[in-house]
């Protein structure tokens, strides 16, 4: 994401009052790349599960710490990222649980990842040690929602979560 | 538009009624378990949760069921979902499986009747 | 504008598409921070004005250099600054002329300057020549439109415009 | 909802009709140009201008109507602005001093009259 030809940035600071400011950009960025109505509440809940989940575990509950969203039209996709100087993870070292077991646990969470992969195209997650965590997602317009583990998460060197 | 949420709560003949309106997200989520969490501290087991002018939610709102509904199942309670109107709303609770799983009742008089066909 | 407790900043490019997505952006951060309907939409025209005039002056309305929205949020006040890297000016060397006048011309413009003043307490421009051009503004939290000049432009180092 | 300005356009007894849906931003404001310009192509030069469904206005939009209107007047046309009805439409048109030097009409009917005042 480096030439600037139809990239949007954000910067706010990892308060969970602002998530409603993160997804409004970028659904007003998604809406200027045509997707429908459908999409763009996918792409909404993506980032809104990556932007608690930074505000959450990266940063574990401090307000006060900064997250960035980068977005990128083109052509044929939207590409997210998410960025955040926090606690980075291991999406692979995290139990899947089906939605039963979650319930039957009381869990209060666990879903937000598997969200996120189902509302996008790809997911992947990288966390640079001691430097910061980058989390990207490409939904490409005119799709359906694509498979949990895609193509280009197994060709490229990113990390499918 | 302010982009929070706004609890309505109510009973009807012993049933809490919690009626949801704007946004469920991370940040509100608190907000709605809290009011559940008084609701079962008050006695009351048998909870609907209307979201009839529910704008959105995303899995913290998820969460909160999954929270609460197992307990209550257990001591004979329950939560009903009802009025699911937003495209967006049905959508998450539909790509989620909790759709599947926990049913959504079509009104607050529907979700009502589940539970007096339960108790009965 | 350099510690990060409430500050918020977008980047966008400089097409006027993006006009609409500043001022969500600036009204979303207005809401929170409790600005009355009717104070939110004087800041989201000023800031909708400034972001014109960038995009047609500062750019010559070349759609692909960036724009920079910082928005800070403080207990009394919410101040915004707008970055652009293109060509600075004088305000103070830009005519005012009355509504009248304009009309009788059949300007097309002039009015933007003008209402971002009104819009706001205090509008500050600064170019730094080779470098950046800044405009600062200030709408103060429960108080009117302020004066045209106010006692902080005569002060402040910043050039009131 | 998508930020952008639809013109819905048509004739009264000779008098153009211009109806603004939206937002009227220096990114629309061209739209709203041309269409004017299209009815003095066509030999209109009354026009009216309907605000009732618009959302936003900037001074981009005012100046379209400042390029116009003097020529208009000057050849015995006009252009009338009615139906304002948003808030934020209403503060801009005050604001700026376009409400006092130019006058709004309540709606299309009142507008309407005015030519027709106008023209007698
Ligand atoms: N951005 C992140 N930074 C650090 N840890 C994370 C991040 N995202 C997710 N995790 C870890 O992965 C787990 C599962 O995340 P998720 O599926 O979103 O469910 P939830 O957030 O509701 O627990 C979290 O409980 C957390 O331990
Ligand atoms: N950000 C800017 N960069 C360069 N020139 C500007 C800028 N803003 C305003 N100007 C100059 O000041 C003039 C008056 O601006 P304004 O009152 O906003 O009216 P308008 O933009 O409609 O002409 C402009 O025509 C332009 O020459």
């Amino acid at each position: 994401m480096n030439d600037f030809g139809r990239c949007f940035e954000l910067r706010v600071r990892s308060s969970t009052e602002n998530l409603a400011l993160i997804r409004d950009f970028v659904g007003n960025v998604a809406r200027q790349g045509g997707l429908s109505e459908s999409d763009l509440s996918l792409v909404e809940l993506a980032v809104d599960e990556a932007g608690a989940n930074v505000m959450e575990h990266a940063y574990g509950g401090d307000p006060t710490r900064e997250v960035v969203v980068r977005v990128r039209l083109d052509a044929d996709a939207i590409t997210i990222e998410m960025l955040d100087t926090g606690r980075g993870f291991d999406p692979a070292a995290v139990e899947q649980k089906d939605l039963q077991k979650l319930v039957a646990e009381g869990a209060r969470g666990g879903l937000g990842m598997r969200l996120m992969k189902r509302a996008m195209d790809e997911v992947q997650y990288r966390s640079v040690p001691g430097g910061r965590n980058e989390l990207r997602m490409v939904k490409k317009l005119g799709k359906p929602p694509g498979p949990e583990t895609t193509e280009e998460d197994r060709k490229s060197g990113g990390k499918g979560v | 538009m302010v982009r929070n949420l706004v609890l309505h709560i109510s009973q009807i003949d012993g049933i809490a009624v919690i009626a949801l309106e704007g946004f469920l997200d991370a940040h509100t989520a608190p907000q709605f378990e809290e009011a559940i969490q008084s609701e079962i501290d008050a006695g009351r087991r048998n909870i609907v949760v209307d979201c009839a002018r529910l704008l959105y939610i995303s899995s913290a709102g998820l969460g909160v069921f999954m929270g609460f509904i197992g307990e209550l199942r257990e001591t004979g309670g329950d939560i009903k979902i009802c009025g699911v109107a937003a495209p967006r709303v049905l959508q998450l609770f539909e790509v989620s499986g909790f759709k599947d799983l926990f049913g959504l009742a079509a009104d607050l008089p529907a979700a009502v009747a589940l539970f007096r066909e339960k108790d009965k």
